[in-house]
C-alpha cells in the first residue's frame, strides 16, 4: 500500500468529542421534565411560550449572523434555543405571548449579540432579558396565576405580605404558582444533578448559592422582625426562581467565573444579595439581580482568585 | 445613626452616581479599559470628593447661606473644587511621592469631573449636616469606584471579544452600563 | 474651512454627543422625553454660543497658564446667568432638569469648544462654531429624548403619537437609567454603522 | 490506592490490541537513515565519510556540546550518503545513511561490562558513550541528568512505566518481557547519583508488569513499586513526581533541583542492555498500531529504519490519515513515511479519519474545562486566546512557560479550539520577546 497523502496536524490528536452543542442539548433535556410539568400544570397555553422563546431566540440569532456576515450554523449551536427556553421559563404562566417573543429578541440581540455573540457576553441574556421585561412591564410580569390561568400570588409575595404559604410539600413538588421553570424544585433538582453529574455544570455554584440562601434567610430577621435565627430557611430554598437560577443560570458557562474559588465566590456573592433583596429589598424576588450583579462582577473575581500553578512552589536551589 | 446608614447605601446601590443618576459618566467611560487605572481613578475621586463635600460645605454654611449668595452656587464650587484639586496635587507630590505617582494623573481630569460638582450641589439642595455631606460624598464616591471598576473588568475582559466594528468602544461601553443599571434595578425599594 | 463648513460640522461630521462622544451626562440624563432635551439643548446653546464670543474677544487677553481656570469662570457665570433665567421663565422645565442645568459648566463639549476653537479663533467665526456645536448637541438630544418618549411613553412632546396602535403598552425601561444607556449605546452604533458604510 | 496528580483526562486506552503481543523482532532493513541528532541539545558531528565502511555498533557521531549525547551505526556497512533527511521533529536533520551489508559485523571495541567493577564515574561515562537517551519521548540526554547542580543532594530516582498514552504498550511490554534488566538499569542509575531509595511507577491497568517488575525486586528493600491511577497525563515527568513523591518541580526548574532523577523504564533496559552485552542504543522497541495496520504489535526495530520499512513489513490495510511518531495526545504527525525510527520514537500509529477526526474550532465559551483538567494548573483558554494576539504579557501570567504540551486542555475542549497549537505559540514569542529584550 502506498502512503501518497497524510494530514499533519498540531498534537492532540484524539478528541473527547465534547461539543456545545452537545452540552446544550443535554441542559435543554435537564430543563424538559420542569416544562412538562409546567405544561401539565397550567395547560396547553404555557407550551406555546415554551416553543416561542427557543423558536424566536434561535430564528434572531440566524438572522443577526446573517447581518454579521457571520455563518449561520452558530445559531444551531444550542445555546439561543437555551437561552430562549430559560427566557420563556422566566415568564408567568399567564404571560402575554408577545412578552417572550421581545424577551427572547432582547436576550439575543441586547444580552448576546452586540458583544459578538456565544463566548462573549458579559451577562447571562435570558436574564438580562427577563430584567428588562420586568422593569418595562412590571405587572405583566408579576401577574401570576393558577392552575388553569386563575390570578393568584407567588408564595413569595404572600409571605411578603404576611399570607398564608403553600406546604413544603406542594413548593417541592411545584403544585404553587410561579414562573414556569421555578415551580417543581423536585424536577428542577433532577435536572441539575443530571448535569453536575455529567460534570457540564460546577456543583460548587448552586451549593454555594442555595447554602448562602438558607443560611442568611435563617439567621436574619425579615423586615420588620428583629429575632435573629427565626427565619425558614426551606421555604426559601424551596421558593421562587432560586433552584432554577442557582443550577441552570448562574452556572451559564460564559458569564460565570472560571476558576474554582471564583465559582464558591459568586455562589456566596448572588447568595447574600438574592436573601438581602428577599428580606428587605422592594421587590419580593432577587435571584436574576443577584446573579446579573455576579455576572458583571464575574471579571473581577477571576483575577482576584487565580489560583497558583503547579510550578508556584517555593523551596528549591 | 440610621439616617447616615441610609444615605451612605442609597448612595451607592440605589441612586449609585454613575448607573442610575449619570453623574461622572465621562471618566466612567473614558477611564475604564484597565482595571488598574479605574482603581487609581476611583480612590482618586473618593478623596476629592470627600474633602470637596467638607469644603463646600463651610463655604455654603459660612459664606453663601449668611450672605443669601446660593444663586452664586454655581461659579463659587467649581472654583472652590479646582482650588482644591490643585492643592490636593500640590499637597500629595510634596509629601507622598508614591501616592502621587499613584493619583496624580488622575487629579486634573477630577475638575471637570461632573460627580465632583454635582454631589457638592446635591449637598446644597439636600440641606445636609456636615456629617451627613461627609457620608454623602464619601459613599457617592465609593458608588463611583464601585461602578467603575466592575466596568472596567468587564472591558478588559471584552478585549477578547468579537465585538460588531460598528458597536466598538463608546456604543458597547453604553451598552454595558445599561445592563449594569439594571442590575442595580435590583436594589430599588431596599432601605 | 468656510464659514459654512463650521456651522455645518458640529451638526453632522463632529456632532458632539455621535461622534464627538462629548456631553454624555446630559444626554442620558434629561432625554426622558423630548421636550426636556430640547430644553437642555438650548440651554447649552446658549452658553455654548455666549462662551465662545467672550473667550474668543479675550483671547488675547488671557494668559496662557491660567486660561483654564478662566474659561471655567466664564462658562460659570454664563451657566448662572442661563439657570437664573430659566428658573424665572420656564420653572416647570428647570424643576426637572434640576441639577443638570448647573452641571453644564462641567460639560466637556463647552470647555472642549473654548479650548479648541474659541481660543485660537475670531468672534465670527466663534459664533457660528458655537451655534452648530449647539445645534448639533440640541439636535441629538432630541432625537435621543424623543426615541425614549416614543418607546416608554407613547407620546412625543407630551402629545399622543401611537394613536394607531391603542393597545401599546410604554416600554418602561426606556424611560429608565438602563433605557438611556442602550439607546444611546444603539444609537452611536447605529450611526457609526452609517457612516462605515458611507465611507 | 493508586497514587496521582491534580487534574488530567482518562481518553480511551485502545492498548488491546498490543499489549498482550509479545515484542517481535523486525528483520534488519536494506538502509537505515541515522540523524546526527536524536536528542534533546547540540547537533553530533559526523565521524565518518561517505564511502567508509563502518561496523554494527560503532560511534558515527559525536559533539563536544555539554549536552549532546553520541550516535552509533545500527547495521554493518557502507555510508552511501552524508546529508540532511526528513526527521520525526518535522525538519530536516543531517544525517548518516548506511547501505546493511546484512553482516552484523559487532564493532571491535564492543565488549560486555560489568556494572559491580565499575565506579560511578565510569558508569556515567558508559551512559553517555552507550548514547543512551530519554526513551519515553522526550529524548533528553540520560547522562546529562544524572549531576545534580550545586547544592542539592539527588534522593530519588524514578522509573517512569505510567505509560499513559492511548495506543502505545512500548514501555508495558519492556517491564512485563525485561523486568530484569529495568531492574538492573534502575540499580546502575542508583549508583551513579549515589541514591538509595529507587521508585517504578506504573499505571494500575497494566498488573501483569506490576507482577513481573515485583518479581524482579524480590524481597529487596532499596526499590518500591508505585502503583499510579490510570489517567493522562500519568506519564508527564512533574505529574509522576507529584504522584510518587508528593513534591513539585518549581517553576523553570527540572526534577533535579528538587533531588529527583526520572527516566523512562525502556532507557532504564536500555542501559542494563548495552551493560550486559557492550553494544551502545541501536534498537528499541516500538508500538506499531493504528487502524489502517495489518498486523499491530510491538517490534524491537534497529534505529534508523524508515516508517515505510516498518509499515510495509506489518501490512497496511488502507491509506492512513494521519501518520503519527509518539502516541496520539502528544505524538507529532508525519508529513511523510521515510523519516527513520529514532532512540526517542515510541510509537508508530496509523490512525484512519474515524480514530483522528479533523474538527472546526469554534469560539471559547469560557466552560473551563481545561482549566479544570489542565495537570499545571494554568490557564489554557487565556494562553491561547492572548497568544492568538500577540499578547505575550498576558499569556505568560496565566502560565504560558509552564505547559509541557499535554494535550489535555484541547482533548476536552468542546468548542475544538486547538489550544495546544496556540500556547506553544504563545511560548515561541514569549522566548523571541525575551532574546530580543
Amino acid at each position: 500500500m502506498e502512503i501518497k497523502k497524510l494530514a499533519v496536524s498540531s498534537s492532540p490528536h484524539l478528541h473527547s468529542q465534547n461539543s456545545v452543542r452537545r452540552a446544550m442539548l443535554w441542559v435543554l433535556a435537564a430543563l424538559a421534565p420542569a416544562s412538562l410539568f409546567a405544561v401539565y400544570y397550567y395547560g396547553f397555553y404555557v407550551l406555546v411560550l415554551l416553543v416561542a422563546g427557543p423558536v424566536v431566540a434561535v430564528a434572531s440569532e440566524a438572522l443577526i449572523l446573517r447581518l454579521r456576515r457571520k455563518p449561520i450554523t452558530a445559531a444551531f449551536d444550542g445555546s439561543a434555543a437555551v437561552t430562549g427556553l430559560l427566557l420563556a421559563l422566566n415568564v408567568p404562566a399567564g404571560a402575554s405571548w408577545w412578552l417572550v417573543v421581545i424577551g427572547a429578541l432582547l436576550a439575543i440581540g441586547i444580552g448576546k449579540q452586540v458583544f459578538g455573540g456565544i463566548g462573549h457576553n458579559p451577562f447571562n441574556p435570558a436574564l438580562a432579558a427577563r430584567a428588562i421585561l420586568v422593569v418595562s412591564w412590571p405587572e405583566r410580569m408579576t401577574r401570576w396565576v393558577g392552575p388553569g390561568l386563575v390570578s393568584s400570588a407567588t408564595p413569595l409575595a404572600e409571605y411578603r405580605a404576611g399570607n398564608l404559604v403553600p406546604s413544603n410539600f406542594d413548593l417541592f413538588f411545584g403544585f404553587r404558582p410561579g414562573s414556569l421553570g421555578e415551580m417543581s424544585v423536585f424536577l428542577l433538582l433532577v435536572g441539575g444533578i443530571t448535569l453536575i453529574y455529567l460534570e457540564i455544570i460546577d456543583w460548587k455554584i448552586p451549593v454555594s448559592f442555595i447554602g448562602t440562601v438558607a443560611f442568611l434567610t435563617w439567621v436574619l430577621p425579615r423586615e420588620g422582625q428583629t429575632a435573629f435565627f427565626a427565619g425558614d430557611p426551606i421555604f426559601h430554598v424551596l421558593s421562587g426562581g432560586l433552584i432554577l437560577g442557582a443550577f441552570f443560570m448562574a452556572t451559564d458557562w460564559t458569564t460565570s467565573p472560571i476558576t474554582k474559588r471564583g465559582r464558591v465566590v459568586m455562589g456566596v456573592g448572588a447568595g447574600i444579595i438574592t436573601a438581602i433583596i428577599r428580606l428587605y429589598g422592594g421587590l419580593p424576588e432577587g435571584v436574576t439581580f443577584a446573579i446579573l450583579i455576579m455576572n458583571a462582577c464575574t471579571p473581577l473575581i477571576d483575577r482576584y482568585t487565580l489560583g497558583k500553578s503547579y510550578g508556584s512552589v517555593r523551596g528549591a536551589a | 445613626m440610621n439616617q447616615i446608614a441610609v444615605i451612605f447605601f442609597s448612595a451607592i446601590l440605589i441612586n449609585n452616581f454613575v448607573l442610575i443618576r449619570f453623574l461622572g459618566i465621562c471618566p466612567f467611560l473614558g477611564i475604564s479599559q484597565k482595571i488598574e487605572t479605574a482603581i487609581g481613578m476611583s480612590l482618586a475621586v473618593i478623596f476629592v470628593m470627600t474633602v470637596a463635600s467638607l469644603a463646600t460645605w463651610i463655604v455654603q454654611t459660612y459664606l453663601l447661606l449668611p450672605y443669601d449668595l446660593v444663586y452664586l452656587r454655581t461659579i463659587v464650587f467649581i472654583l472652590v473644587i479646582a482650588v482644591l484639586v490643585q492643592f490636593v496635587e500640590m499637597v500629595i507630590q510634596k509629601s507622598s511621592p508614591t501616592l502621587y505617582q499613584a493619583l496624580g494623573v488622575y487629579l486634573p481630569l477630577i475638575t471637570t469631573n461632573c460627580a465632583v460638582l454635582g454631589v457638592t450641589i446635591l449637598n446644597l439642595n439636600e440641606a445636609y449636616s456636615l456629617i451627613e455631606a461627609l457620608v454623602h460624598g464619601f459613599a457617592a464616591a465609593v458608588g463611583f469606584g464601585l461602578a467603575i471598576v466592575v466596568f472596567a473588568g468587564i472591558r478588559e475582559r471584552l478585549e477578547l471579544a468579537e465585538i460588531p466594528e460598528a458597536l466598538q468602544g463608546f456604543p458597547i461601553a453604553l451598552i454595558i452600563a445599561g445592563l449594569l443599571s439594571i442590575s442595580f434595578f435590583g436594589f430599588q425599594g431596599l432601605l | 474651512m468656510n464659514d459654512l463648513k463650521v456651522f455645518w460640522r458640529g451638526i453632522f461630521d463632529e456632532n458632539p454627543i455621535f461622534r464627538l462622544l462629548l456631553g454624555m451626562c446630559p444626554a442620558l440624563a434629561v432625554s426622558i422625553a423630548a421636550g426636556h432635551g430640547f430644553g437642555m439643548g438650548l440651554a447649552a446653546t446658549a452658553v455654548l454660543v455666549a462662551s465662545n464670543i467672550l473667550i474668543s474677544l479675550m483671547r488675547r487677553v488671557i494668559p496662557d497658564s491660567i486660561r483654564i481656570p478662566c474659561y471655567i469662570v466664564v462658562i460659570a457665570t454664563f451657566v448662572t446667568m442661563v439657570d437664573l433665567v430659566m428658573a424665572a421663565f420656564v420653572p416647570a422645565l428647570h424643576e426637572v432638569l434640576g441639577i443638570f442645568i448647573p452641571l453644564i459648566v462641567v460639560n466637556c463639549i463647552i470647555l472642549q469648544r473654548a479650548e479648541a476653537f474659541a481660543a485660537k479663533n475670531g468672534v465670527w467665526r466663534s459664533t457660528l462654531d458655537g451655534l452648530g456645536m449647539g445645534v448639533g448637541f440640541t439636535l441629538a438630544l432630541v432625537l435621543v429624548s424623543s426615541i425614549r418618549e416614543i418607546l416608554g411613553s407613547g407620546t412625543l412632546f407630551g402629545i399622543e403619537v401611537l394613536w394607531f396602535w391603542q393597545s401599546f403598552e410604554p416600554m418602561r425601561i426606556m424611560v429608565s437609567p438602563p433605557g438611556a444607556f442602550i439607546v444611546l449605546g444603539l444609537l452611536i452604533g447605529l450611526i457609526n454603522f452609517l457612516s462605515m458604510r458611507k465611507a | 490506592m493508586a497514587r496521582t496528580f491534580v487534574g488530567g483526562v482518562h481518553p480511551p486506552y485502545r492498548k488491546g490490541k498490543t499489549c498482550f503481543l509479545p515484542i517481535e523482532r523486525l528483520s534488519a532493513p536494506k538502509t537505515v537513515v541515522i540523524p546526527l541528532l536524536q536528542h534533546i541539545g547540540g547537533i553530533n558531528a559526523p565521524l565518518v565519510a561517505v564511502g567508509e565502511r563502518v561496523f554494527f555498533g560503532q560511534k558515527i557521531g559525536d559533539s563536544d556540546a555539554p549536552i549532546a549525547c553520541p550516535v552509533h551505526a545500527s547495521v554493518s556497512g557502507r555510508v552511501i550518503a552524508l546529508e540532511k533527511r526528513a526527521h520525526p521533529n518535522g525538519r530536516e536533520v543531517l544525517s548518516v545513511v548506511i547501505e546493511n551489508d546484512y553482516a552484523d559485523e559487532v564493532h571491535p571495541s564492543v565488549e560486555p561490562k560489568n556494572m559491580d567493577d565499575m565506579s560511578p564515574a565510569d558508569l556515567l561515562q558508559w551512559i553517555r558513550e552507550a548514547g543512551i537517551v530519554g526513551m519515553g519521548g522526550g529524548g533528553f540526554p540520560t547522562h546529562a541528568k544524572l549531576t545534580p547542580p550545586a547544592g542539592v543532594t539527588l534522593d530519588a530516582v524514578l522509573l517512569n512505566g505510567a505509560e499513559c498514552e492511548p495506543y502505545l504498550t512500548t514501555d508495558h511490554r519492556v517491564m512485563v518481557e525485561w523486568a530484569e534488566d529495568v531492574v538492573l538499569g534502575l540499580r546502575c542509575l542508583m549508583k551513579v547519583t549515589g541514591v538509595k531509595q529507587g521508585y517504578i511507577g506504573v499505571e494500575v491497568n497494566k498488573q501483569d508488569a506490576v507482577a513481573e517488575l515485583r518479581r524482579a525486586v524480590a524481597s529487596a528493600r532499596d526499590i518500591q513499586i508505585v502503583p499510579l491511577a490510570v489517567k493522562y497525563p500519568q506519564g508527564a515527568e512533574q505529574q509522576l513526581i507529584q504522584a510518587c513523591l508528593n513534591r513539585r518541580v518549581p517553576k523553570g526548574r527540572r526534577p533535579v533541583h528538587i533531588g529527583v532523577v526520572v527516566n523512562n523504564v525502556h532507557t532504564a533496559q536500555s542501559i542494563a542492555h548495552s551493560l550486559r552485552t557492550g553494544l551502545p542504543c541501536v534498537e528499541r522497541v516500538v508500538t506499531v498500531d493504528g487502524a489502517s495496520v495489518e498486523r499491530p504489535g510491538n517490534v524491537l526495530v534497529r534505529i534508523g529504519t524508515s516508517f515505510a520499512d516498518v509499515l510495509t513489513e506489518r501490512g497496511l490495510t488502507s491509506e492512513p490519515y494521519k501518520l503519527l511518531s509518539g502516541g496520539p495526545m502528544m505524538g507529532i504527525a508525519m508529513h511523510t513515511p521515510a523519516v527513520p525510527v529514532c532512540k526517542c520514537t515510541s510509537g508508530i500509529l496509523a490512525l484512519s479519519r474515524a480514530e483522528s477526526p479533523a474538527t472546526e474550532a469554534m469560539t471559547c465559551v469560557r466552560c473551563a474545562w481545561c482549566i479544570d483538567v489542565c495537570p499545571m494548573l494554568i490557564y489554557p483558554t487565556l494562553i491561547a486566546q492572548y497568544g492568538e494576539r500577540g499578547r505575550t504579557e498576558e499569556a505568560e501570567k496565566y502560565g504560558a512557560l509552564e505547559c509541557h504540551e499535554c494535550g489535555a486542555c484541547t482533548y476536552v475542549c468542546p468548542s475544538h479550539i486547538p489550544l495546544v497549537q496556540w500556547i506553544r505559540l504563545a511560548k515561541s514569542d514569549i522566548y523571541a520577546r525575551r532574546n530580543r529584550g
